[in-house]
């Protein structure tokens, strides 16, 4: 691991009514490294990426970026700092069509930029489904019409191709087949190759073996475990997960 | 767990090509049923009447039509983005109304016509802008909310005016946006058409028009890709304040009077249009078209009865039919999802 | 300028039928409902066509009507005006057109108009003021407290209360407890004169602008059980305000004559299509209702 | 991919139960928030009111305003049911018209009060079950329909009345549903408490309440549940007919009179009573207590302005203005997820 | 496998606009039988079982149920013939509680059958969940408040209390933790030896042998592939899903 962390999350607490999602979480992020979040339905992953990603804004807790402490207000501050994530519910426009789901917020324009560039945003969304392999009937079609792993992939691409410092996947792979899944893993190693910081979120645990650096485990809403992959094997790493490993750690 | 990297993918699978080519013109067809049908619909009517009475398809009615129907026009345009972000502007018509209010009073005045002109729509756009502030800023449902300016600003304009109508006078270049002609053609008309077609564009052609639409079907989802769904929404409203304003003027102009009651159902009538174009009240589907037929279509049903002389007492019974007819016709015959039951 | 062929071939027909446009306020006040009933017996004995359009209360819409009229090329056209200065742009496309316009009931003040026929609902609700002034001058030693229950959104109406406001002035020491909009429904003129009475118990007298403010000013009355402590004036009668009057304390209401509005208007207009001359301004009377005249009337209300 | 049967589990988290158990009451008060801000604003309101004007709060005015809003309370409960689905019904200020004019007309032709009591309902229940055909059956946006049979309903009333407003006379029971007085409390009012206390069973306690909830939140989900969906929504619009019929009467008991325009925005009055309490016009959230919080807290608004002898050419303003402050205190300091931003 | 099958579907054909999703499928499901359903992304998986369940009707195409032909109109056929379905969208009523989405169309009713026994119908919730070993905050929470693993598990638990003949379950584990997924296999494998036919979705394959007793592969709107799980290794049923397996068939 390299020096300073891209990211570090600190003493994160949130929580929603009377149920406390997350109960005071510390998280590094290093540049380049693929970092596994793992733990039980319901342990506060996705809600901890969430407040990375600036749609919840924590109860406490400080987040340092590159070493400056910055504080996450809104989704577009996360984009700002190249924060990209693909999101467990896929925040997709169920109404829109696959290119436009896939350039919103960034949508190609002419015209003197007052216009979409229509053909040139199909185009490229073209590209680039067909360059990560994912099939889809046409980039026209409403995501609504889709299937269950073609939303998928149109919301893994969008994450993708803005070319983030720092990318979340929350679940990316739980609808997907055989073959996508292999292609998301060998995205994962093509980014992480080009300096990208990767926070991947699965229960498929043998995926995390194949691409992770290091494995985070949370339960109920705090880290419970943090070693680098060669620490675990499978069944550590599923002791842990479900808790019994605290005597272990 | 073993094949495969992806990118080979799309030669692999030759034996069903037509499954994988972009069907662009199909979708359209497809996703425009409904427009079809209400088209169609409207075409029917439009026949039907012509046959009926022989002063329907006169020149003279059309343009009559046109231009008694510029306003609606006008203002179904914004209504169309509104209900689009799956929102809903009921002030409207209380805006239409103080709008032409307060320019019939401002001329009475003596204000220079450009500058009672420009006020108008600053205070449309004034009574949007609000709107749009309480309704994304402190997220307040935009029904209630709007609800409440429509009382307000009919309050308003029944102050102004003390419940009585004001005259407008003068035949400057305001005075021919209501009543005045180009080729023919009522320049009123003319502007509808103009902003029809800038509505359409922003609609589909535009980022602006896509948020809107994003942030109908799933607005965290455009707040997430990281956009500022609270502007939009705050000059969408405000837009809105503002065209309702100019409509309010060219309906005094065209009266050559203000008054506090012009407006007066005027946001149904205009809501009505969207719908029954096909845009969804909850948002994330919208088509500028389809509205513009809409109010085509009401307008035709009590242009067409009227000039049928159906009795006043039987003429509504008769509307209401016809629009349920038409519904159903668009919705029944040319319907959308057919796979369910 | 588009319109002028289809208008002057109607009124060149003359071999035709001579057709008639009335456009009304709405069908569901009496008042005009009684103007149509009128124009239509007017129209069946002179043997014309009528045609009776309603844009219910929308002074746009009431436009819109007149210049679908003129489309049809009628032969003259019989305008009920909701918003006397709006009407007039459609009246003189009307005038364009060279179809005579007969403004009926309230005034327009345009070269357009033909001939007016009409209340002056300004002057007749002075008169109810003065019978207001010397009914209290007679009748009430306490000082006077009147509630009034208007609609705001009729210019008519809202000319007959300033109209009767103005006049009642003269009264000393009378004061305008509260003005209320009941906004010509009846539920919500009720529910307005209610509050209005329970805000201000020591309300004696009361105005109504209209039919829909009348009935309902009548059953708050009722209910409020207040029928020996008010006295009650307003416009047009109906079975509430006789069952008032019958029982003392509605005082005073003036009766237009609508039915008259309607026949006189559709003569009007037949003489203007056949080209003969007619009276600029026709005037139709009202009569101020009590009990002593109230029997002629009761017969309308059963 | 070892481990555990699951059967097991709950015994061995022991290390932070708290997140297990059942938290039924504070989660009811998370769900209620909104519902208690609202109540506050009421609150404010009515100590507001009984400072300023002292008649404000007497027992008299107290009876007056529950009789007076009694017809909104009863017509709130179905609206709040109908909206919950998602849906919306127009119809129902046209359906109190008609009801109104309908049984003043049979009356009038010597009807017994009984009889003509049942067929007026019946009627309000065919134009509802018309509506809730089309909606449901044939699936046609409820807005686009209901404004249709508005319209059509409207015209109808105007039909059978002639554009007259026909007295009522005769003491009968019928006379007591809308002047009548049980223990000075006035009957309407007893009425409307009894309804609503059966439209918060039928929406909290039954499977009815839950299906519409349901299908406000999901339909597809509903439906996929094996729900008769379409029946739900049939019976749902079917009774907002025959209640809205049942408020005509007791309007036009308490008038004594009948007319084709008594019910003239009151749809919208009720809706936006409904919108205020908090439930969505989205569907899926609907509080019965919340409605009639709503109803009174118009009627108060209404009621308290005219008593504090506000003129009327600025109470609207004032209206609108306390209505827009009533939901912005509502939402924006009892406001919902705060951790959105 | 026994005698008839619980289920025959022949030649069914559905198609969305221009878009074909099943182009003719034959499937059998024999009673006590757990069917593996496999295939690519968009494949026309969750579209065959959405026919079987009742939700779509099909274009052409029948049904032949324990021996008599049959039509499912609607969904609530389908229950009627007790085809129990978790779907790949959950079918939540995300403003409903827990335990009311789990007792919907059937809640528990006292007092004359009019009103839900809401006290009872928790009760037996909890235990529902309990059994299953699902966590959840509280059966009175809204669903949309749960997290991924925990609203599938809802929907889970919801199908399998109905007592099923035939249980569909569309990718049920795509969402769970390690422990539940555990818990549905051995689930599955529990109602199995009750006589009750199952269908499995899932791009898990590993799941699949051990819990199948057969596997059936769709490709593009067509069956290609139909085995017993002992003909099939990992490896050549990755070959069959991804279509290069036709001329070994
Ligand atoms: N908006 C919210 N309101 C209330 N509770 C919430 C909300 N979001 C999350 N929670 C609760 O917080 C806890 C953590 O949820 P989260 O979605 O982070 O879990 P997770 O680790 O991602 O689980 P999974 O693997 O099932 O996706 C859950 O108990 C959930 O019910
Ligand atoms: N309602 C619909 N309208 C239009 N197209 C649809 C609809 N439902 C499904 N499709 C299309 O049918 C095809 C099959 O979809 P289906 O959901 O059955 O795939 P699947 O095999 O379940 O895939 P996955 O493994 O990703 O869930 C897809 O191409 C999809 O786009
Ligand atoms: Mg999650
Ligand atoms: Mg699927």
């Amino acid at each position: 691991m390299n020096d300073i962390p891209r990211i570090a999350m600190k003493d994160i607490k949130i929580s929603f009514g009377s149920i406390q999602s997350l109960r005071g979480v510390n998280l590094e992020l290093y540049p380049g490294e693929v970092l596994g979040l793992v733990g039980d339905n319901g342990a506060g992953k996705s809600t901890l990426m969430k407040v990375l990603s600036g749609v919840h804004v924590p109860d406490s807790g400080s987040i340092v970026f590159e070493g400056n402490p910055i504080t996450i207000h809104n989704p577009l501050e996360a984009k700002k700092l190249q924060i990209e994530t693909v999101f467990q519910d896929l925040a997709l426009c169920d109404t829109l069509d696959v290119a436009s789901n896939l350039f919103l917020g960034r949508e190609p324009v002419h015209f003197f930029h007052r216009l979409i560039d229509k053909k040139k945003m199909h185009a490229l969304a073209k590209e680039e489904l067909d360059r990560l392999g994912v099939v889809i009937p046409s980039t026209y079609s409403a995501v609504e019409n889709l299937s269950g792993g073609q939303r998928q992939s149109v919301a893994i691409a969008r994450a993708v191709t803005y070319q983030p410092k720092v990318l979340i996947m929350d679940e990316p792979t739980a609808a997907l087949g055989v073959k996508e899944v292999r292609m998301v893993l060998n995205l994962i190693k093509k980014v992480k190759e080009t300096g990208v910081s990767v926070i991947l979120i699965t229960h498929r645990l043998q995926d995390l073996f194949e691409v992770c650096d290091r494995i985070t485990v949370l339960y109920e809403g705090k880290i419970i475990d943090n070693r680098l992959i060669k620490d675990f094997t499978m069944d550590s790493l599923i002791n842990s997960i479900t808790g019994e490993v605290k005597e272990a750690k | 767990m073993t094949q495969a990297d992806g990118t080979m993918k799309t030669e692999k699978k030759p034996f069903k090509p037509e499954r994988i080519t972009s069907a662009k013109t199909t979708q359209w067809l497809s996703n425009n049923k409904q427009l079809i049908g209400i088209f169609s619909v409207l075409i029917l009517l439009s026949v039907f009447f012509s046959f009926s009475t022989s002063s329907f398809f006169t020149t003279g009615n059309m343009l009559n039509l046109l231009q008694q129907l510029a306003p609606n026009l006008i203002v179904v345009v914004i209504m169309t983005l509104v209900i689009t972000t799956s929102g809903i502007d009921l002030s409207v018509g209380s805006i239409l109304s103080l709008a032409s209010a307060l320019i019939a009073v401002l001329l009475s005045a003596r204000w220079d016509s450009f500058f009672a002109f420009v006020f108008v729509l600053i205070v449309g756009a004034a009574v949007g802008l609000l709107n749009g502030y309480i309704i994304s800023y402190l997220r307040i449902p935009p029904f209630i909310v709007t609800l409440a300016s429509m009382i307000y600003v009919e309050g308003c304009a029944l102050l102004i005016t003390g419940g009585y109508s004001i005259s407008i006078s003068g035949s400057s270049w305001l005075m021919s946006l209501g009543g005045g002609e180009l080729f023919t053609i009522p320049v009123s008309a003319i502007i509808a058409i103009l902003i029809i077609i800038i509505g359409w564009i922003i609609l589909t052609q535009t980022r602006f028009g896509t948020y809107i639409i994003g942030i109908g079907a799933n607005e965290e989802s455009v707040r997430r890709a990281g956009v500022n769904i609270k502007k939009i929404k705050l000059f969408t409203y405000m837009f809105s304040g503002m065209i309702a304003a100019f409509a309010g003027i060219i309906i005094a102009t065209r009266l050559g009077s203000g008054s506090s009651n012009v407006g007066t159902g005027f946001e149904m009538d205009v809501i009505a249009a969207v719908v029954l174009g096909g845009t969804s009240l909850f948002g994330g589907i919208g088509t500028m078209l389809g509205s513009v037929i809409g109010v085509f279509l009401i307008g035709i049903i009590n242009n067409g009865l009227t000039l049928m002389n159906v009795s006043p007492y039987i003429i509504q019974i008769i509307q209401g039919a016809v629009l349920l007819f038409a519904v159903i016709v668009n919705t029944y015959f040319f319907g959308r999802n057919k796979k369910r039951n | 300028g588009c319109s002028s062929n289809s208008g002057s071939s109607g009124s060149g027909s003359s071999g035709k039928k001579i057709t008639i446009g009335l456009v009304t306020v709405n069908t569901e006040a009496y008042f005009f409902t009684e103007s149509i009933k009128g124009a239509q017996q007017e129209a069946k004995s002179l043997g014309v066509n009528l045609i009776v359009d309603n844009p219910n209360n929308d002074p746009v819409k009431q436009s819109n009507d007149i210049e679908d009229l003129v489309n049809q090329g009628v032969n003259a056209i019989i305008v009920d005006s909701i918003d006397v200065k709006g009407v007039i742009p459609a009246m003189e496309k009307a005038a364009k057109a060279k179809i005579p316009v007969i403004s009926i009931d309230a005034i327009v003040n345009s070269k357009a108009v033909s001939t007016q026929i009409g209340v002056d609902n300004a002057k007749s609700s002075e008169q109810l003021g003065e019978y207001f002034n010397s009914y209290v001058k007679k009748n009430m030693k306490e000082p006077v407290r009147m509630g009034v229950v208007g609609a705001l959104n009729s210019f008519i109406q809202v000319n007959r209360q300033n109209a009767f406001l103005n006049t009642v002035k003269k009264t000393p020491g009378l004061k305008i407890v509260n003005i209320v909009d009941g906004k010509n429904v009846q539920q919500t003129a009720m529910n307005a004169a209610q509050n209005q009475m329970i805000g201000h118990p020591e309300m004696n007298t009361a105005f109504a602008t209209g039919e829909p403010a009348l009935i309902g000013l009548a059953a708050a009355v009722k209910s409020q059980h207040i029928e020996n402590k008010i006295a009650v004036f307003g416009w047009d009668l109906s079975k509430q305000a006789i069952d008032g009057i019958d029982q003392g304390w509605v005082k005073a209401v003036v009766q237009q004559h609508p039915e008259q509005f309607g026949s006189e208007g559709v003569k009007a207009a037949v003489k203007l299509a056949k080209k003969q001359a007619v009276p600029k301004t026709i005037n139709a009377p009202v009569t101020i209702v009590t009990k002593s005249n109230v029997d002629q009337f009761r017969s309308l209300f059963k």
